[in-house]
């Protein structure tokens, strides 16, 4: 069975030029950087040339680049350094509820150590109101974290604007930009950002890498104390094979950047049309003009069904796909992202994520255009929610209890 | 994650539908939560002649339905009445540990259905 | 000219077979583990048989294993998050004056925040006074800190006893086992440690992974705020390849311990015998009783000379080893495993850390000990101290300005 | 890490030792710091006729105290007190950050020697 692998917002393969340009620093190049000798002196170099290689994809300086294990690192290195660094001038943070959790469950954290955060409703189609934003500033507001694009729905959110709006109110303003890095340009300086985090494996370098952007003279605690790699900033052996390919990585990024997501976009839109048009009570999640999204992600629900069996009848057709379903992701509700969003809760349940890289194919789409509807309608059959004459059976509080246990 | 069992009555499942003249229906769960199962019985001298069920849920609600369903047939009320979860987990030969409560609740729509039966018939 | 890497506490080169393990990871079994689908259900198979294999070397249950991205995380995990869960038991941690910065910087970091830190004394030969420690643990006591092994001189410390002893006190104890595990035997079980870290790259896995045994029952908050992996206890996307390597390190180090180990002691003593009866005014650092110290770790102090020239002119002839000087080590005063220890500061400058492997061999050896005498020769006639008649002139407090600001 | 330059006079240091009959002596650094340089030298008419040095320290300590030595040599007193340290770096090609303070004193050396010379000489 052929694999069609569209979850490329999950994680992506490793690039085989990726690989290759690591291979060298296992067995070999094999020293630790921070060593006089050759065999630390070797990697140095290496090192350096990555952090100008993700330097440049975000255009800032390389000095500004501080590499670490992942993206949820960065995002609670980001957060937690700022509210210690700058808990002497104030206690508020502004973040939004469509955040990741690594952003969101650390600022539910400081919120128990009495920090006050802001969490930003969104609108229908899941965006921010930025009046709403720079109200919520008060002169206790240390930092406004929002994501430069959103995981599920690939909404792209107003950076640039958000930076004037943090800029004028000399706010500090952190970025996940886990999911925008290498699908659009993530442009740190012209944004007025003063921290921004990617990870690795979202584009084609390894899982257990990632970088943060720290803008030059941002005072910032350490979240991870030890050695002095990283200028102080973050201690631990440094990871060289895995910089090595993050830098490769975020190189071919920018050169290929514009090729491949005109290409990626084209299926995609092909994608989204055929599904809207193709399939009955379907619903798109995310904002209906698709340049205010990711060129790379869908995301829709198909009512009456639940996500985690239709991703499971899609992998039996080889087709790799995520959803926001509670039971897909080990969570206790469907995906807060959802929520936020004011989606149904059976909505929610089946929203189904389709996210594309250059390796997809026209016919590739053409299959899973032909085999949803198909599975779609499996499901339904099997439903008591489908053509169901009584209400839908909504909350339950002992089920609910149960579903607490059972984590 | 599921065992292939499970994996069989999700991709096969067996009984499928609404039971024509039920004389009970039961159905559990709710939509926060992700998972509704719904059993409808034809019962004669107290022997499950016909089950059927229609869910909303994840593999693991699927397959149970679909198991519970196999395991009821042919039983009287009184012997399907202390089928358990647990066993019809098992039957599976077994669930991932995060879906044992939230996704196991066939055998529950069972016992509701046969209280339907018994409400409607008493 | 041939390379003599005589530095394997600092890292180690990936062992080949470990390797060509972790290749199939990176592009083709590439899923995120968290998948419903194919994709991340084909690596799952693949972390639970690494936790076994981690969990075997320490003899603990798989469930007890959790991975993360190196050692200092792990320590700054299990002490910060035993600081945050236990901190309405108490507010005194115990350690010692030896231990790795990550371990000594996060113990700084929380006096910061309230706690109070007793740093055990040790004695000449490095070791630890048990009737302190256990004199030390007072009412406020949620933790106990002692490394099992230490980096720089390898010396080994008495962790089944200290497990007695904080057992018998109900205090929670973690250790550092970043330079034991796979040299010597870690049994935690046996030695009622409830936290021991270990680190990937010192055991022939690749930088970037580390785990943590975390003894069931362990009440303890999270460090990296997030996503649900390793049962919500670390977030971030699982560094596949990383896990599977470190699993197999861990299988061959337990496999080839009793063999390597005999094979690298017998270097490691041949090299300890050579150095100090055909130099003079050598020291050596660390527990005279060879017993009491890691079978490949040989630290020495060569008089009158500072360390990173010695790793210099080592590095000419190919030899890595590495230095006590605080010019080779980035930081600002030479070793404080050292200073700890009582060593005179020339001294301290001059520590020399030999740590060897099973790939080192006799031959290798031979040359150390025919080029070391006229390196450390050559070094003395160059030095001002050597057969001097005045004293040396110790401290200087503008110097010391000047050298803080150079960071 | 270091430059060629660095790495020629760290191997291949000029003028080690002590200056016979030296009428300037002059020490710098201290062994806490971990770098100490002592320059010697033979002044006549104002000129170093001869210098040596004496450096524990780490590379960079050596190289400079070489390079200083190099430097110095043939200068009139007046010309050497002008030398820098960060000349001195220079003429190396420059030194890592974290060693432009903490071991570039040799010029500091020199100085102090010829003070010495000075003070022994009026
Ligand atoms: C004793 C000890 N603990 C912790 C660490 C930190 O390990 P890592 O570099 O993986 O963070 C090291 C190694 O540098 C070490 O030797
Ligand atoms: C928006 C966003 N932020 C953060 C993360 C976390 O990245 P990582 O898995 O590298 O920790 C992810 C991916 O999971 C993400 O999509």
């Amino acid at each position: 069975m052929e694999k069609i692998y569209m979850d490329n917002n999950a994680t992506t393969a490793v690039k085989p030029a990726v690989l290759e340009a690591m291979l060298p620093y296992f067995c070999e190049q094999f020293g630790n950087p921070s060593s006089v000798h050759w065999a630390g002196q070797m990697v140095g170099g290496a090192i350096d040339t990555a952090r100008e290689q993700v330097a440049k994809l975000l255009n800032c300086s390389a000095a500004e680049v501080i590499f670490l294990s992942c993206g949820s690192e960065g995002d609670n290195h980001a957060i937690k350094g700022t509210a210690e660094a700058l808990k002497e001038k104030g206690n508020h943070i502004i973040t939004t509820t469509v955040e990741h959790p690594a952003v969101l469950e650390t600022c539910e954290a400081l919120e128990k150590d009495g920090f006050e955060v802001t969490y930003l409703k969104v609108d229908q189609d899941g965006m921010l109101d930025l009046a709403e934003l720079e109200a919520a500033i008060t002169d206790k507001t240390i930092l406004i974290s929002v994501m430069w694009a959103n995981n599920e729905t690939g909404n792209i959110y107003p950076i640039d604007e958000i930076g004037q709006i943090a800029k004028k109110h000399k706010v500090r303003f952190h970025t996940d930009a886990v999911q925008a890095v290498g699908k659009v340009p993530v442009d740190v300086r012209k944004a007025n950002v003063d921290m921004a985090v990617i990870s690795g494996h979202k584009i084609g370098a390894p899982k257990g890498i990632g970088a943060m952007y720290l803008r030059r003279g941002t005072r910032i605690s350490r979240f991870m104390h030890g050695g002095h790699q990283e200028r102080f900033r973050r201690a631990g052996t440094h990871n060289v094979p895995g910089i090595v390919g993050l830098g490769l990585a975020c190189e071919l990024a920018l050169e290929n950047m514009d090729k491949d997501y005109t290409y990626v976009r084209n299926l995609r839109d092909k994608l989204e049309q055929g599904i809207l048009s193709n399939i009955p009570d379907v619903k798109l999640n995310g904002h209906p003009n698709a340049d205010l999204r990711l060129p790379n992600t869908l995301n829709v629900s198909f009512d009456f069904i639940e996500g985690e069996s239709l991703l499971l009848f899609f992998d039996m057709k080889g087709i790799a796909a995520s959803s926001g379903s509670a039971c897909s992701s080990g969570s206790l509700e469907p995906s807060h992202v959802m929520g936020a969003m004011g989606v149904d809760v059976v909505l929610a349940h089946s929203s189904t994520r389709f996210s594309l890289s250059a390796e997809n194919t026209e016919s590739e789409v053409d299959f899973v255009l032909e085999e949803l509807p198909k599975i779609v309608q499996r499901l339904r059959d099997m439903s008591p929610l489908y053509q169901r004459a009584d209400p839908t059976p909504l909350s339950c509080d002992e089920c609910r209890m149960v579903q607490k246990a059972c984590v | 994650m599921y065992t292939e069992k499970v994996m069989d009555h999700f991709s096969n499942p067996r009984n499928v539908g609404e039971v024509e003249n039920a004389n009970g229906v039961g159905e559990v769960g709710n939509a926060s939560c992700g998972d509704i199962m719904r059993i409808s019985l034809q019962v004669e001298d107290n022997v499950i002649k016909d089950v059927k069920f229609k869910t909303f849920g994840c593999g693991a609600a699927i397959a149970t339905s679909s198991m519970v369903t196999e395991l009821a047939i042919g039983k009287t009320i009184d012997e399907a009445l202390v089928l358990t979860n647990q066993a019809v987990a098992e039957a599976l030969d077994g669930l991932p540990a995060a879906k044992m409560h939230c996704s196991n609740l066939a055998a529950d729509a069972l016992h509701e259905a046969i209280k339907d039966y018994r409400d409607q018939n008493s």
